[in-house]
């Protein structure tokens, strides 16, 4: 029903409240509880912490590259708090709420960004792919593993992730098909921030919108507001059912903005207007949600602070776990490429250590 | 142990069979696998037998057979999937580089990628371009795979059962020429081939040639020739390219001094440099002439009509052992 | 107005005459010449023949594997009475016809699938590329190509082609994406002849048909009943107005049956029925297209045997020179890889030729 | 005639500008090249100065990327795209190796490939997955390709030139590390510098180097250390690694007697082992050690925190050249 709705043929956006966070389309805002609302908003604002204190960290050299995830925050918290341990997460790289929510820690995400590989094993979360860099590459994991899914009769769903530049790959295509063709239990969202680095949407594809896509692949496809957090959990939930019910993938385009540089790298002067910058931000997520809950009574301006010092302390103790941790040790360049390690790798591992042995006589 | 007489095909057809009915987690898909089991029928009867859901027919998409595995996998699956000819393994490419290779280094050891890419290879067989090809030594390039090319019916299904059973990817790739043309005593029960290690075909004094696939049919020909000129030729097949077997290789090379590999691919960057860096590299002081290599030219296998040029007949490959045994 | 009344949205197949001929749906019928019509069947007989011998000539072992194009005839034809001078043509594998038209000879079709890479050098045929084995990628040179004829403002229009199973590859989506990007003159078109080899469409895609994924572009997309010559030259005529005025891109999905084997090396009997061959035997292109003229009077049923007679005796001689064609030289493996050949492969060839020399002492 | 101090970077985008200006048919497209000027700022300005239709940035996809360049080439036109970072090559591998290289071949003639395909590689500088590799190899075993590899800016500029202006398809490899790292004066007029030709960088006599892009400063640090325990080494810059410079190479290394290639990509079926074997086929009787390959492991690059064991330092390859120097 909700699809009929808003069938992308006719560019029709869901939205639930307005930029105040006012509830604009009652219809369609979901039944959940004011407690998951809540909760949805404090965890927001703890997503949005780690991310402002990882650009941080980065300008002050404490990491490596990092790609922030400002203004993008209800997508994947939206998604993430639909998430169930069994359901699995394809990540691309710019949905850190879904991260948290399925299990990462802060301390994982640094330890990825600030360039060591032991931050994508995620030890305490199960179902969780580690974060890949080719564009689209990664949906089509999610197919194979929504085919998996069936085969193996699991009650589970796969929540895929990647943004506008990606449905420009070749991936990006044969995954919905394959996912499509085989009525695979994934939810694909394209979190469609107008930009690829500096490339705007409408120089990446000359279709009505994104969503449409999905009749190529003869499925459900739904354009939400991905700045309400309400859109985002209604289409959500609603693409849960679908598939559950063994209907196939489900295609959301959740509109948004990046409000920060693509990277740390970027420099967004050189393709944005300020003016552009400043209309997003009144969207921002994280203000229309508090918008919602002060017109309900649910929140106090005055408990944002108290709450983000807490969440700032948390953080910066998880940092302090990155900036510990061990050493990179030869053993972890080689040990992780085969289950059985081939004996030319030995003997390069060998060889360099002989290496190391040398220089440190040399001393 | 009761045996048959078996072609490459069948013996390949009997390993997937024999893997299907005792391990619930293998799926075989790609192009064409299913109804009509294969272009080369190497699956010819598993979908009937296994059903749909473990033998299927995949859309025509290289990068979404091959990626689809790596999920697969993740969920712990064990799919062996086939890419028409090699010549379409490139669309897969970035597949098989960035995620096939990778996932486990990636994730730390926690999701493998236990599966098999089989593909048929390798040229001579008059057909189309893009179907006779030989560019294995692009795969042995890439960390993380392990790649196994067998020459008879017998190691072909040894191999593939180890391919299967190994927790590392595998590409598999099936000398096309080799399909058909020769037949062999295979045990009907299973059994398995370590990867990575070389087979000393045939024991001689002379001089080393190492070869794997279909060309391993040519250099035993070459070495009827060698051996009416008093040549005593000791081959190798190496069966594996990654991982490659040094020990064997450096032995052999140890008792002739002398080595010539014969490949089919191109020349530059190709598999002969490697065995050459090999053999310098273990047995530089037992040299008595340049370590060889016969590979293809720098160029794309020319269509039927010029494939006599380019494949290397049993004269060529004589002609080049002789050059080595008579270098000084 | 084509594209809007025959939306691939509500699947309608546009169809100018039925299976025997008969004109059902005169306002889409296109307003061409009685002659035209005439040399249009007159032709797709031509390369019938074309056909059938190659088949033949191939069974009795004097040519390699070879694409039969049985039933597809029309597609191809009514296109490429289409094609000016000027226009390009980007094959697949399976359009003869427009290859004929295009300006290729019979020699040149048995020489490439004879096995020589000259049948690929058409030198009297002006823009028309070499046929492309891996599948859907040369869409992508559509695509560039379409760019480059904008950026030369030249007067030229694209027609490029593929099969239903290409519909599935990275390369068709990121050829159309691209080419609807650049507003570039492409007209591609689906072959839908409903099996990728031994795959069924419904296999390849869950789509409500291929026309369809015009969308996911943002262009116009159209299904014509592809054994219809009428159509596809109506249809194909629309696309070419819409192009040439600068509107980009348009998808054709021509729905038909190969009516033969994959290639020569197949066996269909594994994978489809008999009743299936059967039904479709019933629309075929040429027999329709003689069931119009025969009903216009502008046929005798006992034309067709010197027509036939005659083009056959054409076509012996195309295949006499064919055979007889100068041996493969050892150059011809070398001259054409590079403009200017490295070092290396010029001694690569040298020493080669050392090799043929000694061979030929031995004798 | 003038000149500029200049970087890379600068050194690059100077190349384009000259050959912008002066050939129509020339069109620059890729990912984030147009507005911005590309991640590292090399076409920088040229959007502005040439126009949209000239410099583009196109939808974010590789295939289509070097497939659509195909197209324009039988056109006429001489399309210079960008790949984002070398690691992103990968879904554009089939178009390169199945139509790039081959169009002309394909045609016998008469379409040709005259493109350039640039793309920063290699490691060093602390980035993502997939911002670090050095798989030259895999386009250097590819018939119907050039693979240049410039290691200056001076180089950079010339090479680039003349990639621009042959009628064969290039790779360019534009080595990152050295970007912004180094600056030189480079003529602001047009000059070239013919591909398949290396540069000696520096005479010796005891033993050969021979390297290309981001390695050769490495060497040359590590030639200081050689130098204080009184090794002289000869220098070879590849700059091309297909076509390769077989007489420089033979030349040095027949008067050395001892080579050692360094080179930051996979060993296994790498630079390192064409370069060996070219030593043994070029040199076998000069040879006093056994030709060595200096290159990266069978790993992908670990991330940042693990670099410094994967590329190499000028303590590390000195060490290999004294260990090649000593042998005996
Ligand atoms: C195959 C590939 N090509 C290029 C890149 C470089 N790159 C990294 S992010 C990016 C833009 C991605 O845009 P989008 O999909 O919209 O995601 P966003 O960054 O906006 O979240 C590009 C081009 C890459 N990672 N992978
Ligand atoms: C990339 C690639 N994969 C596989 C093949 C092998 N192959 C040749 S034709 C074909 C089926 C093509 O089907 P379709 O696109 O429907 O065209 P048709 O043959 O029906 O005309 C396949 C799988 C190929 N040529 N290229
Ligand atoms: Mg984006
Ligand atoms: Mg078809």
């Amino acid at each position: 029903m909700l699809f009929e709705e808003y069938d992308p043929r006719d560019d029709k956006m869901l939205q639930v409240m307005d930029n105040d966070g006012r509830i604009i389309n009652p219809q369609w805002k979901p039944d959940i509880p004011d407690e998951l609302v809540l909760e949805a908003y404090k965890f927001m604002n703890f997503a949005r912490t780690v991310d402002l204190m990882a650009v941080s960290y980065q300008r002050q050299g404490r990491m490596y590259t990092y790609p922030p995830n400002l203004g993008q925050e209800a997508i994947s918290t939206a998604i993430g708090k639909l998430m169930r341990p069994q359901d699995w997460l394809v990540p691309a790289f710019r949905e850190m709420s879904a991260w948290l929510l399925k299990g990462a820690r802060p301390r994982d995400i640094f330890l990825y960004f600030g360039g060591h590989e032991d931050g994508s094993k995620f030890s305490g979360a199960p179902n969780f792919l580690p974060s890949a860099v080719p564009i689209a590459s990664q949906l089509q994991h999610a197919a194979g593993i929504g085919y998996a899914i069936k085969y193996k009769k699991q009650d589970s769903v796969v929540f895929a992730f990647s943004g506008d530049g990606s449905t420009s790959e070749g991936d990006f295509h044969e995954a919905l098909n394959f996912a499509a063709v085989w009525k695979a239990p994934v939810i694909f969202t394209i979190q469609n921030n107008q930009y690829a680095i500096s490339v705007p949407v409408k120089n990446q594809t000359a279709s009505l919108n994104l969503a449409i896509k999905s009749l190529a692949y003869g499925i459900p496809g739904i354009k939400v507001d991905g700045n309400d957090f309400f859109a985002v959990y209604r289409a959500s939930s609603e693409a849960v059912q679908h598939t559950r019910a063994g209907n196939g993938p489900v295609l959301i385009e959740a509109v948004t903005f990046r409000q920060g540089a693509h990277t740390t790298s970027d420099d967004p002067s050189l393709y944005r207007s300020q003016e552009e910058e400043k209309a997003w931000s009144e969207k921002d997520p994280i203000k229309r949600l508090r918008g919602y809950l002060d017109s309900m009574g649910l929140w106090n301006p005055g408990d944002d602070e108290p709450m983000l010092e807490e969440y700032k302390n948390e953080v910066e103790k998880e940092f302090a776990v990155y900036e510990n941790y061990p050493d990179y040790k030869v053993e972890d360049v080689f040990q992780y490429h085969y289950k059985e390690m081939p004996e030319d790798l030995k003997h390069q591992q060998i060889n360099y250590e002989k290496f190391l042995n040398w220089k440190e006589a040399q001393k | 142990m009761s045996s048959q007489v078996m072609t490459m095909v069948q013996a390949l057809t009997n390993a997937l069979d024999i893997k299907l009915a005792e391990d619930p987690d293998i799926v075989i898909y790609g192009e064409d696998v299913g109804v009509e089991g294969g272009v080369f029928r190497v699956t010819s009867g598993l979908q009937k037998k296994y059903g749909v859901e473990r033998v299927f027919d995949s859309p025509l998409a290289e990068s979404g057979i091959v990626g689809a595995a790596v999920g697969m996998c993740a969920v712990g699956l064990r799919p062996v999937v086939e890419i028409q000819f090699s010549g379409f393994a490139f669309p897969a490419f970035n597949q098989i580089l960035a995620h096939v290779a990778r996932m486990r280094n990636r994730s730390r050891g926690r999701y493998g990628a236990q599966m098999v890419i089989r593909m048929p290879y390798g040229g001579g067989i008059k057909a189309l371009e893009h179907h006779s090809e030989s560019m294995e030594a692009l795969f042995g390039h890439i960390p993380g795979l392990k790649v196994v090319i067998p020459s008879t019916p017998y190691d072909a299904k040894g191999l593939l059962i180890s391919a299967i059973e190994t927790d590392d990817p595998v590409i598999f790739m099936e000398p096309k020429k080799v399909y058909r043309a020769i037949k062999q005593e295979v045990p009907e029960t299973k059994f398995a081939i370590p990867i990575g290690k070389a087979k000393v075909v045939a024991e001689g004094s002379d001089i080393t040639v190492i070869s794997y696939g279909a060309e391993i049919r040519e250099v035993q020909r070459a070495m009827i020739m060698a051996k009416e000129k008093g040549i005593s030729v000791e081959l190798i097949d190496l069966r594996s390219i990654y991982p490659i077997d040094r020990e064997t290789i450096a032995a052999s090379i140890k008792k002739t001094g002398r080595v010539l590999s014969v490949t089919e691919g191109p020349t530059s960057f190709g598999a002969g440099a490697e065995l050459i860096s090999i053999a310098v590299e273990e047995a530089f002081l037992s040299l008595e002439a340049p370590p060889t290599r016969l590979a293809g030219f720098d160029t794309v296998p020319p269509l039927p009509k010029g494939e006599h040029h380019y494949f290397h007949t049993p004269e060529r490959i004589f002609y080049e052992i002789k050059k080595v045994v008579e270098y000084y």
